[in-house]
């Protein structure tokens, strides 16, 4: 548990360095974007909101406070969600932009993250357990090939081939116009075809690095002598690969998830654009284009979150499945 | 403006007819593009983008009176008729007697007065400029539930034509008891428009139900209005050739190809000639455009046929160097003029050379240097996203081929100048022209607006 | 030569933190250990697993520092010095062989690398002699012919003669002092006694001094002359070999002694009591014998006060209540 | 955008590293002549090498103005007067393919050289210090690795007006050093507990020499794998911002005529070739990349090689029977 | 894998509980693979403790895993057959070889230490051995696990352990508790105290004996350390470069070595008690298997091979000795010696 309690400690204050690199980014630019920001509203906008340069200022940096000031201010913004306003989806408060767009992208990459690991490892599994056989021969290089595909080239060519000309996945939108989100059959469903081709193309991008990785890992377990001994005890090979070679092979991979999430969460400003799947990734990318400054550092911090979250699970699994973590 | 290199304007707009589609639409499905995914807000005050911006304004609140884009007669709206008296200082206008809220109350005479006065309860409902330094109005008074009298302080001829245009007419019993009108989001409109209820509303997609108020018999045809968010031109062109929709308003390359082949029968564009040119605009204060003979170079080094169909796919025809004739055909009479300007258009590098040597500039080897000595940098910034812009820039980046220049994409803000934003029309409005700027500083003086896509 | 011990060490003392800052504990890796290592001898240190031999080793080698006590290199500490000069004088007199013979060496570099380092470093030979002086030293240590080995990587050689590589290396800067960390333990058994000659061989000719640290008793008997045996970090017996091993004083060290398998004295009925070993016995230790909980001697005062070194028998000494009481 | 991360398992065995000769007193480092005896790397340098040589000699296989634009040869598929067809504006399109190879390999290998010197000097220094230095950069890599480096170089994309290829080549340094840096880190710690370091230690090396004469040489290979690694990674972040429009798009490269595809909607109007060939060229380089990641790998972790037995006689012919070969080593 | 059996020739001999008959197993493909264990003849009766001894890399525990059939690419059994109760192992189909591993014949691995799986109980891996072989419910085999422990001298709560909690010693006897756990009727113990202390050598070495006793199963022994066989083994093998050199029992290999090797690795322990003399251990190293020397393997570094006695000489460096029996029990593969005997 202690090992847990260190992981916490950390987190939080990789979040608060997060936190920080996100206020220093942009002052440490050549220019000002708070002109850039204000440009986008109009005088009357501005003046309808008096509390909003205060916040771009704590933001982004350019009025005449201390930067100690304007990171205070900054910090207690953030406690309080208050990024300021968006000025791409005027007046919309950054954080409701958000709260409108991260759902998707959390189902889209949580969906096709979990996906990809199981795919991937299960693979990476059996290829290493049989070495030169069907599996590893075929499936090990094609992904491993996929992966080697830029993701916004794949999710081009699924575009094209599996959009377009097969018409098989629809290709833009999170679900069907004229439904409203909520917790019903014909709203989930719609969701989940329209997150299919995205999926796929995930998983093509990332499996190939679960598998891989897995497949490394568990060459070397099967090496193990707690593998020759669980043969030697007479368990059946299934028993032996399953609860004996891939229990353990499967926490070094379990362990680089920071890595590989993070560079999924990255992939994703790809995915949706391409597909404009209207999650924090497209929101992100256009928000930059748009000079949405407010909204697009809101993003990186919310993304960072994610992840930091997103590795919380994942030591959580850990703990889990490494007895030597809970007790060592 | 010194120099207008007409380029090409506005936006060629795809529409397939309802017919095929109707088992499928119930809705006239429309598309923008570059639209951020919605945020329920039908304040049309603080609207800048979908789904309260220019698109839905006019489906839930009217103005008096419309003056479509590129000179056209003003139309009666919910003004049916007015006269002018008084040395054209005062404006009397009669409204329909017919017309209604959405939730069933008369559209009177107080609601007109109140619309053009509500910048005094919150300067954010001032669409007239009453709060604002070169206030040109003395009063609005209502004279009976029916006529509404206007009095400016000098005449204006763009009075009906611009600022009518942009003042849509809100009502009194709604509005005047809203607070602080930036943070109502007025999810619920209550309007005279054609359409007034919000069937449906998604961050992608949402539906406007037709009025049953509405005061104009048999309108609107449609009985509803479906939007669908499209984050990029790209996006729209899907919907569009897929049919999911059935309008939009944006640029679309290579139109033939892309959308109408797709179905020759039902798919059909069109292209606003009539709209304000594509322009370069040069801020004229700052050196070497303040400089006349270096902006007639630029202009006759610019090979505007090219342009045209590489960067308009030939939609949009070039123009001389006026570029009134496709707005205002008939503002230019003089022929000698007329002559003029077609000759400063027309492209010829060798008469760019001369103007430009003969002005003091010089080359060595390829390379420009200006009457100081100094090497000549052009700083092309064009908006991410716009396609045709962009090409444009590009089909005429090497054009005058001697000067070394840099593109770059910025947002839609930092250094555009926009001169021409009076079009009533969403598109044409958020689409500054692309300016000239010089190398080292950009211009402070020109606002700025529109967002990149 | 002369009998003046170049390195003394007294009352070293070595604490590991464990644990995490809340909770935290203390290893005694090495507690108050104290003795000398004359010239021209081999002192074996021998102990199990843990006891904090090669910790000893560490300290003395100057690769860790120790908690408190001394190490007197000729008469001055050493044991804090930081200037590099100095360390690097200390280092020139007092080198250290560690055990795996396949880690110490580094993988890409030649035999000649590894042995001219010392050389060029300590500007022991002019560098136009140093070539000759490897070759020299690969003959020493028995590493003929020396050209073609010297021209070697470390996996082109078997473990003895990686290890006789490693001596070379400790030679270079002719030392007053070698530490051995276990130098045969890991080597296939018939190329241990060689490496043991070479020891032996060296102590002689060089006179040098030896720490020989093994836990192997036989091998100890076999080049030693002194022997220390240490239990949880401390040192319970010391002595020349032979009355150590002969006459025991420590109950350990019988313990010891009785668990070696000695084909020689092989007796079926030689069943030993061994009681759990208590392997915590360096954490944080309380008052009182360290070994009491083996121990089958143990009396009451063992568990109230730590026993002291006492000589017993003539520079024989041992720490216990019960075999070695203090007069 | 690292797609592939593979696992470079620190405890691995490094013994392996040990310098293979070419005939006596002929040393090659042992890293290049197993990358050439490895099928993968050796497939994955071919490919990585067509492209390095397509970019050396871009110049006089495409035609002289990758941008220039013909009313006439607009929207050409592929053809032999055009390879790769043309764009909408009528450019070259395998003109802008091998041009544009040579900013995305001078890229990637730039960058992937700063990051790499970076993660080399703070991850190994740190393992060897360990203490509080040690502690402060593994944190700090933790928080890059935290952090999502897309979404941060967007953000940094959106703010940075140069988008010349020095400040990009140093903001990809700057975000992507982490990843590296944990991967050297790992492996010197794991180093640095073996005796050699302690033996050079102990016989007077200074740490800089211990750093660099003793611990480097025994990770050129991770060394080598890292640097693969961002270097493809580079290539596919860049490449990926200029597509969404967040570069200098007046460039020639990959990602930009991608960029100019997507934004011209080529894909939607049936034209498959302007996005075809720019992104098949950066797969090409990528898979070339991976295979040589791949290769490195496996012979850095000898279980991961198949067993198969070399086909030398093949390999004779194509380097001139001048391969070395284990067996010719040992003397 | 490929398994190449050549039938051995002639009748059947009468078998004890395990023989080896010309086992050779290689390594690795292509024209030259390293041949661990070539031709190695070897039987060992019910109720007895064999013991292996020879230099690091000479092919014990490949021998040892070829007698479980646990061998993995790139090893093959090239030659040979292993005899178990007279029955040949290497026909086996898949299951019959499941249910005879652990059943017949167990082992503890050469590192027993990490030889039990870091993420699972203790308990439960007993429990999956037993489940493997027999019916028998969790509950009930989570007791016999227990009384396992105990008899090896751990505390039956143990079972719920997990391995990283238990010292080595602790592991080393788990692992042969594990091994008794079906009652094999013989136990491979593959080095099992290599990396211990020798006190908890001395210790496990004892319990050992003492289930012996109780059980009544066959031991091999594998070890390099040849006087903790002298005192533990019955009979001892003495393996060389993948060949059996010399066997004998105990006592008399002790005292009547015959071949040089064996004779050397006997100088190679010095004594611990008595007078003592100055050793000299075997001069050279151990060859490459890939390449091994003509002739008698251990000639290179053979005291008794000089070019000088040239007959013997070419003999030794050209034509492969075989085991002959000298004495009863006592065979040696030398050229030297089958010289003397005639
Ligand atoms: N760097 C360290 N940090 C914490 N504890 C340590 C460290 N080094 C050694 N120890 C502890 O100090 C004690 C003595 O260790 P040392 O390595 O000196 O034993 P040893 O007698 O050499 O054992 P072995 O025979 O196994 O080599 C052990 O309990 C060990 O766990
Ligand atoms: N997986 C393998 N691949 C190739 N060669 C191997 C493999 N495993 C063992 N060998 C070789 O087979 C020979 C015999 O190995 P084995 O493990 O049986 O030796 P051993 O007698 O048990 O040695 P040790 O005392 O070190 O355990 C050695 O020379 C070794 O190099
Ligand atoms: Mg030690
Ligand atoms: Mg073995």
């Amino acid at each position: 548990m202690r090992w847990f309690a260190r992981r916490l400690v950390f987190y939080v204050f990789a979040l608060w360095v997060a936190l920080t690199i996100n206020f220093l980014l942009p002052r440490m630019m050549p220019g000002s974007p708070i002109d850039g920001i204000l440009q986008h509203l109009t005088p009357a906008q501005l003046a309808a909101n008096p509390g909003i340069v205060k916040t771009y200022e704590a933001l982004v940096g350019g009025g005449n406070n201390s930067i100690w000031q304007d990171y205070i201010t900054y910090l207690s913004r953030i406690v309080h969600l208050d990024f300021g306003v968006s000025t791409s989806h005027y007046p919309a408060p950054v954080s409701q932009v958000i709260g409108q767009t991260l759902p998707y992208s959390i189902f889209l990459v949580g969906v096709a993250f979990f996906l990809s690991f199981l795919i991937g490892t299960g693979i990476g599994m059996f290829a290493a357990w049989r070495r030169g056989g069907a599996v590893d021969n075929i499936l090990v290089p094609t992904f491993m090939a996929l992966s080697a595909f830029p993701a916004f080239f794949t999710a081009l060519l699924g575009l094209y081939f599996l959009g377009l000309k097969a018409g098989w996945f629809p290709i833009q939108h999170a679900y069907d116009n004229g439904l409203s989100p909520g917790f019903n059959w014909e709203f989930l469903s719609s969701a989940f075809r329209h997150a299919q081709l995205p999926i796929l193309v995930i998983l093509a991008a990332y499996t190939g690095g679960w598998m891989l990785n897995m497949r490394t890992v568990m060459i070397n377990t099967i090496g193990e002598d707690y593998v020759t001994m669980a043969h030697a005890k007479g368990l059946s090979d299934r028993r032996v690969m399953t609860w004996y070679a891939g229990r353990n092979a499967i926490l070094p991979p379990l362990n680089g998830f920071a890595a590989l999430f993070a560079s999924a969460v990255g992939g994703l400003v790809f995915i949706e654009y391409i597909f404009s799947y209207p999650g924090a990734g497209l929101t992100l990318q256009q928000a930059v284009l748009g000079n949405d400054y407010a909204l697009a550092q809101a993003l990186l911090v919310v993304l960072s979150v994610c992840v930091i979250v997103a590795n919380l699970l994942m030591d959580v699994l850990n703990l889990i499945l490494d007895p030597r973590l809970r007790t060592g | 403006v010194a120099l207008a290199a007409a380029l090409s304007a506005s936006t060629p707009a795809a529409t397939n007819s309802p017919i095929k589609f109707a088992a499928g639409h119930k809705c006239l499905v429309m598309t923008g593009s570059g639209d951020p995914t919605f945020i329920k807000n039908f304040n049309p005050y603080t609207a800048t983008g979908l789904p309260s911006g220019s698109f839905v304004q006019g489906a839930f609140y009217e103005p008096l009176i419309v003056t479509a884009e590129g000179g056209l007669k003003p139309v009666p709206w919910l003004a049916r008729s007015w006269k002018w008296s008084n040395g054209n200082k005062t404006l009397t206008l009669n409204l329909a007697r017919n017309a209604k809220w959405s939730d069933g109350q008369k559209l009177t005479s107080s609601d007109v007065v109140y619309s053009f006065l509500a910048g005094r309860q919150d300067k954010l409902m001032d669409r007239v400029g009453l709060t604002g330094a070169g206030n040109e109005i003395n009063s609005v008074k209502a004279r009976g539930r029916y006529k509404v009298v206007i009095k400016l302080k000098a005449p204006d001829s763009q009075f009906i034509a611009v600022t009518m245009n942009r003042q849509f007419i809100v009502p009194r019993h709604i509005w005047s008891k809203i607070n602080k009108v930036a943070t109502f989001n007025n999810t619920r409109p209550v309007g005279s428009g054609p359409f007034s209820v919000i069937s449906h509303f998604t961050s992608q997609d949402y539906v406007l139900n037709k009025n049953a108020h509405y005061w104009q018999k048999g309108m609107p045809k449609v009985p509803c209005l479906e939007y669908v968010q499209a984050s990029s031109n790209d996006a729209a062109l899907a919907l569009i050739q897929s049919g999911q929709v059935d309008w939009t308003h944006n640029f679309v390359p290579n139109v033939e190809k892309a959308y109408i082949a797709k179905d020759k029968k039902h798919f059909h564009s069109f292209y606003a000639t009539t709209a304000y040119p594509i322009s370069l605009m040069s801020d004229t204060t700052k050196y070497p455009y303040s400089m006349p003979a270096f902006r007639k170079a630029l202009s006759r080094a610019i090979d505007r046929k090219t342009v045209s169909k590489l960067g308009e796919y030939g939609y949009a025809p070039p123009t001389d160097a006026i570029g009134l004739n496709g707005l205002f055909p008939n503002w230019v009479t003089d022929k000698k003029v007329k002559a003029r300007a077609k000759t400063m258009s027309a492209y010829s590098p060798n008469a760019a050379k001369t103007i430009l040597t003969g002005a003091g500039f010089t080359y060595h080897g390829s390379r420009l240097y200006d009457p100081h000595g100094d090497a000549v940098h052009l700083d092309i910034h064009v908006i991410a996203g716009w396609s045709d812009w962009v090409h444009t820039r590009r089909s005429s980046r090497r054009s005058s081929g001697r000067s070394r220049r840099r593109a770059r994409r910025t947002g839609s803000s930092t250094r555009t100048c926009p001169r021409t934003r009076t079009s009533p029309r969403g598109r044409a409005a958020r689409r500054p022209a692309t300016g000239f700027t010089s190398p080292t500083r950009r211009p402070r003086s020109c606002s700025t607006s529109g967002r990149a896509r | 030569m002369t009998a003046a011990a170049p390195l003394e060490v007294q009352s070293l003392t070595k604490h590991f933190p464990i644990g995490s800052a809340v909770r935290r504990a203390h290893v005694h890796a090495v507690d108050d250990v104290t003795f000398e290592l004359r010239p021209g001898t081999i002192t074996a240190l021998v102990g199990e697993s843990g006891s904090g031999k090669s910790t000893v080793a560490r300290l003395l080698a100057h690769l860790d520092e120790p908690s408190s006590g001394a190490v007197l290199f000729e008469g001055s500490d050493v044991s804090h010095v930081r200037r590099r000069r100095d360390v690097l004088r200390y280092r020139s007199q007092v080198q250290i062989i560690f055990q795996d013979p396949f880690g110490s060496l580094n993988p890409v570099k030649t035999v000649r690398h590894h042995v001219e380092r010392p050389l060029r470093i300590h500007r022991v030979v002019p560098s136009n002699q140093v070539e000759q002086r490897v070759h020299e030293l690969l003959r020493t240590v028995g590493l003929v012919p020396p050209e073609d080995v010297a021209a070697k990587y470390p996996h082109e050689l078997s473990g003895g003669q990686r290890q006789r590589v490693s001596i070379a290396r400790a030679l270079a800067v002719e030392p007053k002092v070698i530490l051995a960390d276990e130098p045969i333990s890991m080597l296939d058994v018939s190329i241990r006694i060689g490496i043991l000659n070479l020891m032996a061989r060296l102590k002689e000719e060089h006179g040098i001094a030896f720490l020989y640290v093994t836990h192997d008793l036989a091998s100890a008997r076999y080049v030693a002359d002194d022997i220390l045996v240490m239990y949880a970090g401390q040192i319970v017996e010391r002595g020349p070999i032979e009355d150590v091993l002969s006459e025991p004083l420590h109950p350990y060290t019988r313990l010891l002694l009785d668990a070696v398998p000695d084909p020689a004295t092989k007796t079926d009925a030689q069943e030993i009591d061994l009681r759990k070993g208590d392997t915590s016995a360096a954490v944080d230790p309380s008052e009182g014998c360290r070994f009491r909980a083996r121990c089958p001697l143990a009396i009451e005062i063992c568990s109230q006060t730590t026993p002291q070194l006492v000589e017993a028998r003539p520079r024989h000494a041992a720490r216990c209540h019960v075999t070695a009481p203090a007069s | 955008m690292s797609q592939l991360d593979p696992t470079l398992d620190p405890a691995l065995d490094l013994s392996l590293e040990a310098p293979r000769r070419i005939r006596r007193g002929f040393h090659v480092p042992g890293w290049l002549a197993l990358l050439l005896s490895n099928t993968k790397s050796r497939l994955g340098l071919a490919m990585v090498g067509l492209v390095v040589v397509v970019a050396v000699i871009a110049p006089w296989i495409s035609v002289a103005d990758p941008n220039g634009f013909s009313l006439l040869a607009a929207r050409q598929a592929p053809s032999w007067n055009h390879l790769f067809g043309t764009t909408d504006q009528g450019s070259d399109i395998f003109s802008q393919v091998v041009i544009g190879a040579r900013r995305s390999l001078l890229l990637g290998f730039f960058a992937a050289a700063l990051a790499t010197s970076t993660a080399a000097v703070l991850g190994i220094t740190a393992a060897l210090l360990g203490g509080l230095v040690d502690d402060v950069v593994n944190v700090l890599i933790n928080i890059f690795l935290v952090i999502p480096p897309i979404p941060l170089l967007v953000v940094m994309s959106g703010y940075v007006q140069d988008h010349g290829m020095t400040t990009m080549i140093v903001v990809l340094a700057l975000v992507l050093w982490a990843f590296e840096a944990r991967i050297l880190r790992a492996q010197a710690l794991s180093l640095k507990s073996r005796d050699f370091v302690d033996a050079a230690r102990a016989s007077g090396e200074s740490t800089a020499r211990i750093v660099f004469g003793e611990l480097v040489p025994n990770m050129i290979s991770r060394i080598a794998a890292a640097f693969v690694l961002v270097f493809y990674i580079a290539l596919l972040v860049d490449a990926g911002l200029e597509f969404l429009g967040l570069a200098d798009v007046s460039k020639t490269s990959w990602g930009v005529t991608l960029y100019w595809a997507q934004t011209n909607s080529t894909v939607l109007q049936g034209e498959w070739w302007p996005f075809f060939f720019p992104g098949a060229a950066l797969a090409f380089t990528v898979l070339g990349l991976v295979l040589l990641l791949a290769g490195i790998d496996e012979f850095t972790n000898p279980r991961l090689r198949s067993e198969h037995k070399p086909h030398r006689s093949r390999l004779r012919m194509l380097f001139g029977g001048r391969l070395a070969t284990r067996e010719e080593g040992v003397s | 894998m490929t398994i190449l059996v050549e039938q051995p020739s002639g009748s059947r001999r009468k078998t004890g509980l395990l023989e080896l008959r010309g086992l050779a197993v290689e390594y690795g493909f292509g024209p030259r693979p390293a041949r661990a264990v070539d031709g190695v003849d070897l039987a060992l009766q019910e109720g007895e403790v064999l013991g292996l001894a020879g230099e690091s890399g000479c092919g014990k525990t490949t021998i040892a895993n070829a007698v479980l059939q646990i061998l993995r690419p790139p090893a093959r059994i090239a030659a040979g057959s292993i005899l178990f109760e007279g029955e040949d192992i290497l026909g086996k189909s898949t299951d019959d070889l499941r249910r005879y591993r652990w059943r017949n014949v167990s082992m503890v691995l050469q590192s027993a230490m990490n030889a039990l799986n870091p993420v699972m109980r203790v308990g439960d891996q007993f429990v999956d051995a037993m489940r493997a072989h027999e019916k028998i419910n969790r509950k009930r085999a989570l007791a016999r696990a227990g009384e396992l422990l105990e008899l090896v001298g751990i505390d039956h709560r143990r079972v719920s352990s997990y391995p990283h909690q238990l010292s080595g010693g602790m592991r080393q006897r788990v692992v042969i508790a594990m091994a008794l756990s079906l009652e094999p009727e013989l136990i491979i113990l593959d080095e099992p105290t290599t990396a211990l202390d020798v006190v908890v050598q001395r210790e496990i070495l004892q319990q050992v004996e003492a289930l012996k006793r109780d059980f009544g199963f066959a031991v091999l022994f594998i070890t390099h350390d040849l006087s903790l066989l002298l005192e533990f083994a019955d009979r001892i093998a003495i393996m060389y470069a993948g060949e059996i050199v010399e066997t004998a029992p105990a006592a008399r290999l002790a005292e009547n070595p015959q071949h040089p090797y064996t004779q050397g690795l006997l100088r190679s322990f010095p004594p611990l008690s008595g007078p003592l003399t100055p050793l000299t251990g075997i001069p050279g190293s151990p060859p490459d298997l890939r390449d091994p020397p003509t002739g008698c393997r251990f000639h290179p570094r053979c005291p008794h091979c000089l070019p000088e006695q040239a007959d013997l000489y070419r003999r030794q460096t050209t034509e492969r000795p075989t085991l002959r029996v000298i004495e009863q029990g006592h065979e040696v593969a030398c050229h030297l010696v089958a010289e003397g005997a005639e």
